[in-house]
């Protein structure tokens, strides 16, 4: 996905934006990308690409979206991004498991708006700091909750082991707990999300979340709200991270306890916005791809081509090695992210003169925030 | 009472040992603005090779040189590969790269030196000492004085070279520093090869306290809460501020924890520095920019 | 615009300022009129910025306070000044630089949306309306400008005149009943600075905006402004039109001679 | 336009490669023949030091059986290796890439090697019918097979680990009743792991009138001053140590500080290993640990395995100093179960490769008696060992382990059991209070009736 396909998402989404035909003709590319997605994939795929590769790849993307909005469009630079999916998922299970009646969709989303009030309060101390201190006062939040959700049984139902474990997944009598239910679940939240924040980037408040992040001093002058705009990032931020924690949790792995949202978590969410592109919706989605299947590549690469002649244990801290080489190599080649690489790729393949005016905010940018 | 002095003087001398991890990311931050995650990696590749040099046969002052001239390749090396080329990128940036250099160390590290766990013995006695119905452990006290030692070189060294003037300049104002001719990369050469020293001495010290092995790289999430405390910018700070997180660490655990139930010294201390924040936006040492629009 | 409407719009009384215990502002008292262009001058260092900044809250005074309006005030948050209608464009370039014109300058209204999250999130019909609506105010003043060329163009691309411009449009899309404007045409050339002149004079004139401006250049100073403080040192050493102030001898001995 | 063409022109040329490589690699064909028997193994980052041991000792193992023993029953065993860094992700990845089997043949058991892996693997084995096999981790609910059908918690899980050592405190006092009045304290990683024995212990305290003492250490565990300390303070009679990686030879280091005997400290399973009490260097002698896998290299298999595996350079261990440590002992001791357990299916099914559901099946009948450890080479190295539907950890003993500086020995008399008559009841209430949760409904046990 290019980063023009997500101004096309944004117009799709947009009534009365899309009857422009050019809007429209932007938008098929994305149409045809949803339809493979939504039909062809589940007719095609395999348990194996569901359950180790899309699902997971989707989630991370989505995790990204969210650190995105926070980091990439309104600038504030956060290690919380795992206890936000923590809070996400531990909030989600507690809803389906005592309000029983409340149905999937919704038990999601609320656990989501959780999420993103303990994004606010993790937040606060950004009215104050900034920069990597602000980044490390979020570890606090880090460590603290993951340390809640561990020591008191009350979040996990009093489990010998304060893991959290799915229930059944059904919406409206259809059961999802098949690889196909998981995947199609997971993708309809990421591509309703992926609109919704489409849409708000391009919004007052994403205006404003801009605002504050290339010049946080002139914007409170010329009237930008500045504090309300970065405990608004914080709370949409944890509020789709949130949603990715309990996707994570559900459609994923099915068994969690709070390590899988520790500080590694975090660091690899972000990865995934920095490789994949900060300030723009569709890099979520190629760092996520980078940063979640590019092991996966390696490590079948190296074992057909070394399997068997070469120690597995050696070839495991090469792929390790190859793998922090390609990331540097990676932020020295393209620092503005491997979305403004595939949008400078995707104007070229098009006719000069249809690739639409500069419009909006883009990235191609070096995404400095501090 | 005397349980309680025992504690508090664990804590600080536990302190000091987070402190010296903490001088090799204020070293760095300081000359290049960077913030080296990889400061873990660097501890352990640095024990490592130590102590697969000791295994070796080599003797210990040799062994420590052929792995301190290691430490200035990898310096070199990562000046040259990572740091020169990301020049004018931001910040975030740059820090993720060090995250990324963290794997490829790591992983060399294993590859060339295996991932068993070593024993490392420099030798130092670790009986306890008693003073009156206080505790001492005599391990920490020599560890403690160790690093104070290297925190008065290092203050020296970089108060009174010329190199160490150069990096008061860079840290101030590089556009300013670079016009009257530092020479900024052969500056942060010397830099990194001074934290690969430091990491070299955290990683012997701390190496004999847990044994060499990966863990080594966790000693780094002590150290970032020294960090924010005593400010990224500030030696003197990462001393205060490891005294402070030891001491605080040692009496939450046993006051703090027992009430909420369980351990808290992996948050307690970011929750401490966080406060530290809020009321020093740029930590005890740091200094805060005045705004100018 | 209030009750006070016949008072000054701006009135300083004894305000001191100081960094690390030097003194940039001392004591310092004078009155804006309402509807008047202001020019504030004096050596770098004098404290003009300082000031502005103290007017619109991202400094706050040791002493002495401001009236705005008819409200006196110590300190002041620049949100609030914001909302109270005090406009503000930047020495050094402050624009939102990886924004395009059109939306550095709808950020400038951002203080007159109503609207709130869900609505923008979910494109509801109160959002699509105020956006039009704030698009249009905003089309307004980036054509009344002539950045119509520019307004879809990334604004950290463009030229520095560009920018000044496209600064002023922001500050002004917003109709501040104050405008304070800091060096507004420093790094110009003539026809620019001419041209700015221009519009900071229709802003006065058509938009009814009173102006506080800093600007080195004497002439522009003189042909463009009602009113002149000269500032030397954190101390105000001349007050009037700019033909009293001309011929103030302290102003003179103060700076305008080593000008000359 | 050159720079991505040429970028394009790249990828897909790597790509090539790989799918090429793919391709040309001969699909083996009388793999369907042999049974594949995939390891998702753990060769990197912080837990390399354990999980290089573990999987040279099932890999050797293996090895002999193919080569000593022609296979079982003459089916050959294969299998491919998946790094998982110990981590979840990369564990199910493996899982899901393995699971279908390979080249025609079925997977008959899995071991995931960890216990956050065996959690989110829980549900998708029982979806997939392929048993997992965790040793000494995982839920020990999961003991109840008419709950958990496809975990098996076999030979020693974390309630019977507690029970063995306070068993053991108690052979060192005299008796059960001497426990009475001790002050036993538990130093435990702060993990669900680590939080795992407090229930049993808590039984355990009021059935024998012990003080039960917790005292958490947050993870990683590089510094436990204010643990030791509180110790220290407290002055417990044993210190139960269940640490994991860099927290053990800490613990052990600064229990020497604070001047507590290292001879009264027991370690858990996963605090016993030469990789646990090698760093703590000399302060170490005298410390105690309780495991399954007991190190030795005087076992018959481990006699046989040198001869044949490690001497002939077949061996998958790089560092020979390993061989027969307590890391190395229980990797042979998982394939030892999981070779027994394919055996024990063939003979219902027939000498063929099994899949998951018989592998089921076979591990569910699998009876390790005396005599057959003896056949095997075992005896001594594995407990005697039934597992049914209802008992799907059929052991519950361990032995305990003093470190004598440079190597282990054996210090228990024999076999140490854990009271599992005492533990069950609740541990199958537990399961029950699971099922409900999770809406399953326990499957019969044919047994039973």
């Amino acid at each position: 996905m290019s980063s023009a396909e997500t101004e096309a998402a944004a117009d799709f989404v947009a009534p009365g934006a899309a009857r422009d035909w050019r809007g429209l003709r932007r938008a098929l590319p994305l149409g045809l990308l949803l339809a493979v997605a939504f039909v062809i994939v589940p007719l095609a795929g395999t348990d194996y690409w569901f359950n180790a590769i899309l699902i997971p790849f989707l989630i991370m993307a989505l995790a990204g979206l969210g650190l995105n909005l926070l980091m990439g469009y309104a600038g504030q630079a956060s290690l919380g991004t795992g206890a936000f999916m923590a809070t996400g998922a531990y909030a989600t299970y507690n809803l389906l498991l005592r309000l029983p009646d409340i149905p999937l969709p919704i038990s999601l989303v609320l656990g989501g708006l959780i999420a993103g009030a303990v994004g606010v309060v993790v937040g606060l101390p950004s009215l104050r700091i900034k920069g990597f201190y602000l980044l490390a006062s979020t570890l606090a939040a880090q460590f603290l909750l993951e340390w809640i959700f561990n020591q008191y049984g009350w979040f996990s139902n009093y489990s010998t082991s304060s893991s959290i474990s799915a229930p059944k997944l059904a919406i409206l009598g259809q059961d999802l707990s098949s690889p196909v239910g998981r995947y199609l679940m997971t993708l309809t939240a990421v591509v309703a999300i992926a609109a919704v924040a489409a849409r708000l980037v391009k919004s007052q408040t994403g205006r404003a979340w801009s605002a504050v992040r290339d010049m946080d001093t002139a914007a409170a002058v010329i009237g930008v709200p500045v504090a309300r705009s970065k405990l608004s990032a914080f709370f949409v931020g944890a509020a789709v991270c949130g949603v990715a924690g309990a996707l994570w949790a559900f459609a994923y792995l099915g068994t969690v306890d709070a390590r899988s949202f520790g500080l590694d978590r975090s660091f690899q969410v972000m990865f995934i916005i920095i490789v994949g592109g900060m300030g723009s919706i569709a890099g979520n989605f190629i760092g996520s791809a980078f940063i979640v299947l590019l092991p996966i590549l390696l490590s079948q690469v190296s074992d057909r081509l070394f399997g068997g002649t070469v120690d597995a244990g050696q070839l495991a801290n090469l792929q390790r090695i190859a793998f922090g080489a390609l990331i540097i190599w990676f932020l020295i080649k393209e620092p503005a992210g491997l979305a403004a690489l595939a949008e400078r790729g995707w104007r070229r393949l098009r006719p000069s003169g249809t690739a639409g005016p500069e419009r909006g905010s883009r990235p191609g940018n070096t995404g400095k925030i501090f | 009472m005397a349980f309680l002095i025992e504690t508090l003087i664990g804590g600080l001398l536990s302190g000091v040992m987070y402190a010296l991890v903490a001088i090799g990311f204020v070293l760095i931050y300081k000359a290049s603005g960077v913030f080296n995650f990889a400061q873990g990696a660097m501890v352990l590749c640095a024990a490592l090779t130590f102590v697969t040099l000791r295994d070796q046969g080599l003797a210990f002052w040799f062994a420590a040189l052929v792995t301190l001239a290691i430490m200035v390749v990898l310096a070199i090396a990562v000046e040259r590969v990572v740091l020169r080329p990301l020049m004018n990128q931001s910040q975030i940036t740059l820090f993720m790269a060090t995250l990324g250099l963290s794997f490829v160390i790591e992983g060399m590290s294993q590859l060339v030196m295996g991932a068993s766990v070593h024993e490392l013995d420099l030798g130092i006695v670790d009986t306890p000492v008693e003073v009156g119905p206080i505790l001492v452990s005599q391990f920490d006290l020599v560890a403690a004085a160790a690093a104070g030692i290297l925190v008065l070189a290092l203050s020296v060294f970089f108060n009174v070279t010329r190199i160490g003037i150069s990096l008061r300049a860079i840290a101030d104002d590089p556009q300013a520093a670079l016009s009257i001719g530092i020479r900024l990369q052969r500056l942060w050469r010397i830099v990194w090869g001074v934290a690969g020293f430091v990491a070299l001495v955290a990683g012997l010290l701390w190496g004999s306290r847990q044994g060499v092995q990966f863990s080594l790289t966790f000693v780094v999430l002590k150290a970032l809460p020294v960090l924010i405390i005593g400010g990224f910018t500030s030696i003197a700070g990462a001393i205060v501020g490891g005294l402070i997180v030891g001491a605080a660490d040692a009496l939450a655990e046993i006051y703090v924890g027992p009430l909420l139930g369980g351990s808290v010294s992996t948050w307690f201390v970011y929750v401490l520095a966080v406060a530290f924040l809020l009321i020093r936006p740029a930590g005890l040492f740091g200094e805060r920019a005045i705004e100018r629009v | 615009m209030s009750a006070s409407s016949a008072g000054p719009i701006l009135e300083l009384r004894d305000v001191s300022l100081s960094f690390k215990g030097v003194k940039a502002l001392n004591a310092l008292s004078f009155a804006v009129a309402r509807g008047e262009i202001c020019a504030l001058i004096g050596p770098n260092g004098a404290g003009k910025s300082s000031l502005l900044n103290i007017i619109n809250g991202v400094y706050r005074a040791d002493e002495g306070e401001v009236v705005f309006d008819g409200a006196p005030f110590r300190r002041i948050r620049p949100l609030e000044a914001a909302r109270r209608g005090i406009g503000r464009t930047f020495q050094h370039n402050a624009l939102f630089k990886r924004l395009s014109v059109i939306d550095n300058v709808l950020a400038g209204l951002t203080r007159h949306s109503r609207t709130t999250l869900v609505e923008h999130a979910f494109g509801l019909p109160r959002d699509l309306a105020e956006s039009r609506a704030l698009r249009a105010r905003a089309e307004d003043i980036i054509e009344h400008l002539e950045l119509t060329p520019h307004r879809g163009t990334v604004v950290s691309t463009l030229p520095y005149g560009v920018q000044k411009r496209v600064d002023l449009a922001r500050a002004l899309v917003g109709r501040p009943s104050l405008l304070l404007l800091d060096e507004p045409m420093a790094g110009m050339n003539q026809d620019e600075k001419r041209q700015m002149s221009r519009f900071v004079t229709e802003a006065n004139a058509v938009l009814g905006a009173t102006v506080v401006l800093i600007e080195h250049d004497i002439g522009v100073v003189m042909d463009l402004s009602h009113h002149v403080v000269v500032l030397d040192y954190g101390r105000k050493v001349g007050d009037g039109t700019p033909r009293q102030v001309r011929n103030d001898p302290d102003v003179i001995a103060a700076y305008l001679g080593t000008v000359h | 336009m050159n720079i991505l063409r040429q970028r394009i022109r790249r990828a897909a040329a790597l790509f090539a490669v790989a799918a090429g490589v793919g391709a040309a690699l001969p699909a083996a064909a009388d793999d369907a023949k042999q049974q594949y028997f995939p390891l998702a193994t753990f060769r990197v980052g912080a837990y390399a030091s354990s999980g290089i041991p573990v999987w040279a000792g099932t890999i050797d193992y293996l090895r002999y059986i193919n080569e000593v023993e022609g296979g079982i029953n003459g089916v050959k065993l294969f299998w491919d290796e998946c790094e998982t860094e110990w981590a979840v992700e990369k564990g199910v990845e493996c899982y899901e890439r393995v699971k279908g089997g390979k080249n025609g043949s079925p997977v008959p058991i899995f071991l995931p090697h960890g216990d956050p892996i065996t959690k989110a693997l829980t549900e998708k084995s029982v979806a997939d019918k392929i048993p997992l096999v965790t040793i000494a981790h995982g839920r020990t609910e999961a003991i109840d097979g008419r709950v958990f059908p496809y975990s098996f918690p076999a030979v020693f899980t974390f309630w019977s680990e507690a029970s063995s050592a306070i068993n053991f405190i108690a052979e060192r006092a005299g008796g059960k009743d001497k426990l009475k009045g001790l002050k036993i304290a538990t130093v435990y990683h702060d993990s669900p792991y680590g939080k795992e024995t407090q229930t049993p212990l808590a039984l355990l305290a009021k059935t024998y009138g012990f003080e039960d003492i917790q005292i958490p250490v947050p993870h990683p565990g590089n510094d436990q001053s204010a643990q030791w300390a509180r110790i220290r303070q407290l002055k417990p009679d044993w210190v139960f140590l269940r640490g994991w990686g860099v927290m053990t030879p800490v613990a052990i280091k600064t229990a020497a500080k604070v001047g507590f005997p290292v001879d009264r400290i027991i370690g858990g399973v996963w605090s016993g290993s030469e990789e646990d009490v090698r760093p703590a260097g000399k302060v170490g002698k005298g410390y105690l640990a309780i495991t399954p896998f007991p190190a030795g290299a005087d076992f018959e298999i481990l006699k046989k395995i040198k001869e044949h595996i490690v001497d002939k350079g077949k061996s998958d261990l790089k560092d020979l100093k390993s061989f027969g440590s307590v890391y190395y002992n229980s990797g042979v001791n998982e394939a030892i179960i999981a070779v027994e357990a394919i055996r024990t299916a063939q003979k219902k099914f027939g000498a063929r490769p099994i899949n998951g559901e018989e592998g089921q099946w076979g591990l569910e009948n699998l009876n390790l008696d005396d005599a057959r450890l003896k056949e095997i080479g075992a005896y001594g190295l594995q407990q005697p060992l039934k597992l049914s539907v209802r008992d799907h950890e059929g052991g519950g003993a361990g032995k305990v382990l003093q470190w004598d500086g440079e190597a282990w020995a054996i210090v228990s008399d024999g076999w140490v059991k854990s009271d599992r008559e005492l533990l069950l009841p609740l541990i199958y209430e537990r399961a029950a209070a699971y099922a409900k949760e999770k809406r399953i409904t326990p499957r019969p046990d044919p047994t039973s009736n």
